[in-house]
């Protein structure tokens, strides 16, 4: 058990750090898409030293200081509920039944206490911004929450070890195939859930400067950094193991992740944002229909 | 031109110079001002008003302001110019004809003093802050004067050591 | 609504800096300045330039972040005009430190070309500390990342102590900024 | 105000405002019910200045009344003085003014349509233009020494002739903008999102245009073929070859699309300046600067600068400086009537598409 606990913390820090690593080359493929050079892909890891070094003087309240380690807490939990190498008695870390629900809670637990946090913060900006966050994320979940209810039907089973095991045998047994239907509805969300640029509307720099994070500063900030990034690798690995049929080992799981990454990379350089409504009617409509389209098959199949 | 004979006939034209085919000067009187606006905006087509602006003639002791509309079929600029009494800088406002001078009127108060009746804003900040002197723009004030008294003489040309020059004067305030 | 402060009443108590890891916090912050988005004066056009394609400031690990609470550097772009000095102090003091300021062009060294401005001021440094200073009207880009360079030297060896300074000297700076700035209200939010 | 809306304030720092002014707003969810647009963190007295300078030291000032376009400045107040005091100036002066104008609009509309595209988030566009923009400032650089102040147009003609080989670098860096531009179409016209965000956006009342003197690419966008390059030539403009530019439709959309026409409208009168550059010198001798005195009058000279119609007001007392100088930009009816009019009902997230759109400069406002 013990060691089962110590594993997962060094998965957790590895999952951290890879995180700040994809972050660091998103930051470099998106400046040779602007003409220029961009920053070292080591970026992220010293922006994160110096924000942790940083001194903060300001004080909004206990759920303020709160706020960035839900968030981390939000992170770090999702990431550990989701196997990273099936069959690995290190890498699969914290599955048991049913966990796929328990997952989905995990993923909007990091939302509220950041809504919780920032609307205590005391700038007009940041609850504009939580709101902005929470109507984005109820658009969001309806399309991949029937994605996901199409993959347990189908293979009938809560947890994403039995989803993973379901696909085994091939390229051509991946949900991303055998479902395409939602498996497109999921990966549009993923592009909400990521935040990637025609729906990002929580951090909009134009319109609210930075939105919920308008106060955080220094360590606060670094918490909420490497929370963001743990987040991303979560939710990488969790669709990996939902649609690209998993991992047998860690170099198949790096690959693979980063697959996952490169596709709201590729949209969100070249969109602008879409309005809230705008954003939260798009989710609404096509992934929604989309994914219902995969749900009346396996329905009428049964 | 036509146009000014027909300003003749109307108003109390006091002076009148064709600047360029394109730009006329009529001066008038204070009562002929607001009439002469709406009729150049109503019968002759000088539909928009470019700006306001204002003069401080401080030998005569008069403010000049100047209206300038614009005639979008003639291409032609006129400029109406009225003189009002520098003591007591009270005139009307035009922002029921147009509504952007409101804004126009609302600078020349901050920036000269006058004062235009019926205006709304024309007591709110426009672009100075806590100003505490005369109206800047007028002649009288002096802006070199003013700024060495306020943010101090103008610093030497060449400030090689800024950094020694400063910690000095930190070391000067600790001694008093 | 009752009184809020919106600046500094007195200094903060703490100003020990460093411990064991100070080399390295040092080589992190000079590798890692965020610039607030603020763009008081003319300069701020040169600073487009420097920050996107063709000299991309962004590969020095500088970036713009839009709330002065999570930045490093505040640059003074040129001229700073009474009712922005205001705003300016005030960004400065929602930084958290350590903190820097960056002054381009002639006019806060010493007036410049509006020495004689009723509302532009004349020497920066009687109310701001100022950290580097990088001369020109504009400053090219190539001037201002050469200035970055110098930022990154200065912070590299320790030696950008600006804000240290600023909070030693807190009297001497509130009494400069109290001779030209009458009203300390800002505009409030109903929240 | 009532409980339910918030007071916000965009600006003055903020990412999104065009430079250093303030919207304020009052906000009922995302809808905003009330503006105020605050200026003056700018304001530098230039015209209490220029009447305590003689007129040739007034130069270095114009310039800087309009930071990213300042040879329209200079341009007209140039003229004004030229006007007043009655100087021709010769062909060749004429022409080179033109061009240096062209080429200042250019460069100005390219940071412009990155700049549209940067209010909606769209980053990519943004580095590009001001990237594109970086080859046209090194043909200034070259020509007046100067990437963004020039002072390069005297009253009298120009500074210094053309450099040599300058007409073929020029045209060079023509072709090489054309060949980019096809990518910014791709990436903005052609953009589902920025037309979904854009096209009725902003829209203004037609009979607006009129009534509260709207100019440039504002009121070209509304339809009214309002355009002070035909309407009142000046310098070689009347021997160019050129239509005004209108849309239909009086909404952001509209406004795009005359300023990314505008953009092919200034190549083309560039590559025509240049074909048809006349020789000869390029300014005329003036009397002593230092003792120029200019005989009393007043005038008000106009240019179509990109936002619109910029006007100086110069009043002369016959000494050797200026008895009074207004300067009159676009930015004040479009950044403050208009905008406060403007945005009374729209959403919080279009503040800064609305401010790119009307093309509003600080500077020029509150001089």
């Amino acid at each position: 058990m013990w060691s089962k606990i110590f594993y997962a913390f060094l998965t957790l820090l590895g999952g951290i750090a890879y995180g700040l690593l994809l972050g660091g080359i998103s930051r470099k493929i998106t400046a040779r898409m602007q003409n220029r050079r961009g920053p070292t892909v080591w970026q992220n890891f010293i922006d994160l030293w110096k924000l942790f070094r940083k001194k903060t003087a300001v004080s909004h309240g206990v759920m303020f200081y709160l706020a960035p380690m839900f968030r981390l807490v939000g992170g770090a939990g999702t990431f550990l509920l989701v196997p990273i190498v099936i069959d690995s008695p290190y890498l699969s870390n914290f599955s048991f039944g049913g966990d796929l629900i328990v997952i989905m809670y995990f993923m909007v637990l990091g939302c509220l206490g950041m809504a919780l946090g920032a609307a205590e913060s005391g700038h007009p900006h940041a609850p504009i911004g939580v709101t902005r966050g929470l109507s984005q994320m109820a658009g969001y979940e309806l399309p991949f929450v029937i994605s996901v209810v199409v993959l347990m039907i189908a293979d009938k089973t809560a947890t994403v070890e039995g989803i993973v095991r379901a696909q085994q045998g091939g390229i051509l047994h991946w949900h991303l195939f055998t479902h395409p239907f939602a498996a497109a509805a999921a990966f549009i969300s993923l592009l909400g859930m990521m935040t990637s640029y025609p729906f990002q509307v929580v951090l909009a720099p134009q319109e609210i400067a930075v939105g919920p994070p308008t106060e955080y500063s220094s360590t606060f900030l670094s918490y909420m950094f490497s929370g963001r990034s743990v987040f991303a690798m979560a939710k990488y690995l969790l669709f990996m193991d939902l649609f690209l049929g998993g991992a047998g080992s860690l170099l198949e799981a790096f690959a693979k992740t980063f697959l996952v990454f490169l596709w709201p990379l590729f949209i969100t350089n070249v969109f602008p944002r879409f309005r809230l409504e705008q954003s939260v009617r798009f989710f609404w409509t096509w992934p929604t229909f989309i994914g219902l389209v995969d749900l009346l098959r396996i329905s009428l199949m049964r | 031109m036509e146009i000014l004979e027909r300003l003749r006939e109307r108003f109390e034209v006091l002076e009148e110079k064709v600047q360029r085919d394109d730009l006329i000067f009529v001066g008038t009187t204070g009562k002929n001002l607001i009439p002469m606006l709406v009729y150049l905006k109503e019968y002759e087509g000088f539909k928009t008003l470019v700006m306001i602006s204002c003069v401080d003639w401080i030998e005569e002791g008069k403010f000049q302001l100047s209206y300038n509309l614009w005639a979008p079929k003639q291409k032609k600029n006129i400029i109406v110019k009225v003189f009002i009494d520098r003591k007591q800088p009270n005139f009307t406002t035009i922002y029921r004809i147009w509504p952007q001078a409101e804004v126009y009127e609302r600078e020349i108060h901050e920036m000269f003093g006058v004062n235009f009746e019926g205006n709304p804003t024309q007591g709110e900040e426009l672009i100075l802050e806590d100003w505490d002197d005369i109206p800047p723009m007028r002649r009288d004030f002096d802006t070199l004067k003013y700024s060495m008294e306020k943010f101090g003489e103008r610093a030497p040309k060449s400030r090689i050591n800024i950094r020694r020059e400063i910690s000095e004067q930190y070391d000067e305030w600790r001694r008093k | 609504m009752d009184k809020k402060n919106y600046f500094l009443d007195e200094k903060p108590e703490k100003l020990t800096y460093g411990g064991v890891f100070r080399k390295i916090d040092d080589w992190a912050r000079a590798r890692s300045l965020w610039v607030v988005a603020y763009g008081t004066g003319c300069g701020s056009i040169e600073l487009r330039p420097t920050f996107t394609s063709r000299f991309d400031a962004e590969r020095l690990g500088m970036r713009m972040v839009g709330t002065p609470r999570q930045a490093d550097v505040l640059i003074i772009s040129g001229y700073l005009t009474v009712k922005t000095l205001k705003r300016v102090i005030r960004v400065y003091e929602q930084m958290q430190s350590p903190k820097y300021v960056v002054a381009l062009g002639a006019c806060p060294i010493n007036g410049g070309m509006y020495y004689d401005s009723y509302n532009a001021i004349n020497q920066l440094d009687l109310y701001l500390p100022v950290d580097v200073w990088i001369t020109g009207c504009m400053p090219r880009p190539e001037a201002i990342l050469a200035g970055f360079k110098r930022l990154q030297e200065l912070i590299d060896s320790g030696r950008a102590d600006g804000w240290k300074k600023y909070i030693e000297n807190l009297d001497w700076y509130r009494e400069n900024q109290r001779k030209i700035i009458k009203n300390w209200k800002m505009p409030n939010y109903n929240w | 105000m009532s409980k339910k809306e918030v007071r916000l304030f965009i600006g003055p720092q903020h990412p999104g405002v065009t430079g250093n002014m303030s919207v304020e707003v009052l906000l009922k969810g995302d809808t905003i019910t009330w503006a105020k647009t605050h200026i003056g963190y700018l304001h530098r007295g230039f015209e209490k200045l220029m009447e305590r300078r003689i007129y040739i030291k007034s130069f270095p000032l114009v310039c800087r009344i309009c930071v990213p376009e300042p040879d329209t400045n200079e341009e007209n107040f140039a003229r004004a003085l030229e006007e007043l005091g009655g100087i021709d100036i010769p062909e060749r002066a004429k022409w080179i003014r033109t061009l240096v104008l062209e080429l200042s609009r250019l460069q100005m509309f390219i940071m412009w349509y990155g700049g549209i595209a940067g209010s909606m988030g769209l980053s990519t566009p943004v580095q590009w233009g001001i990237g594109d923009r970086d080859y046209i400032l090194d043909l200034f650089e070259e020509l007046t020494g100067g990437r963004i102040y020039h002072i390069y147009i005297m009253p009298g003609g120009v500074r210094k002739d053309l450099p040599e080989g300058f007409e073929e670098r020029v045209l060079k860096v023509m072709d090489m903008i054309e060949r980019r531009l096809p990518e910014y179409d791709e990436i903005i016209m052609e953009n589902a999102v920025v037309q979904k965000r854009l096209k009725g956006l902003a829209r203004i009342p037609k009979e607006w245009v009129d009534e509260m003197g709207l100019t440039g690419p504002v009121a070209r966008a509304c339809g009214f073929p309002y355009d002070v390059r035909k309407d009142h030539p000046y310098e070689a403009y009347p021997y160019l070859d050129f239509d005004v530019i209108t849309e239909e439709g009086c909404d952001a959309w509209a406004m795009l699309l005359v300023r990314r026409r505008e953009i092919d409208l200034s190549i083309n009168l560039i590559r025509q300046i240049i074909d048809r550059m006349p020789g000869g010198e390029f300014q005329v001798p003036l009397p002593n600067v230092l003792y120029w005195r200019i005989p009393p009058g007043e005038t008000y000279v106009k240019s179509e600068a990109t936002r619109g119609e910029f006007g100086y007001y110069v009043v002369s007392d016959g000494s050797d400086k200026p008895r009074r100088v207004h300067v009159n930009g676009p930015s004040f009816v479009h950044g403050i009537t208009l905008l406060e009019r403007l945005l009374v009902g729209q959403n919080i997230a279009d503040v800064a598409p609305i401010m790119v759109s009307l093309q509003t400069c600080p500077p020029e406002m509150e001089r």
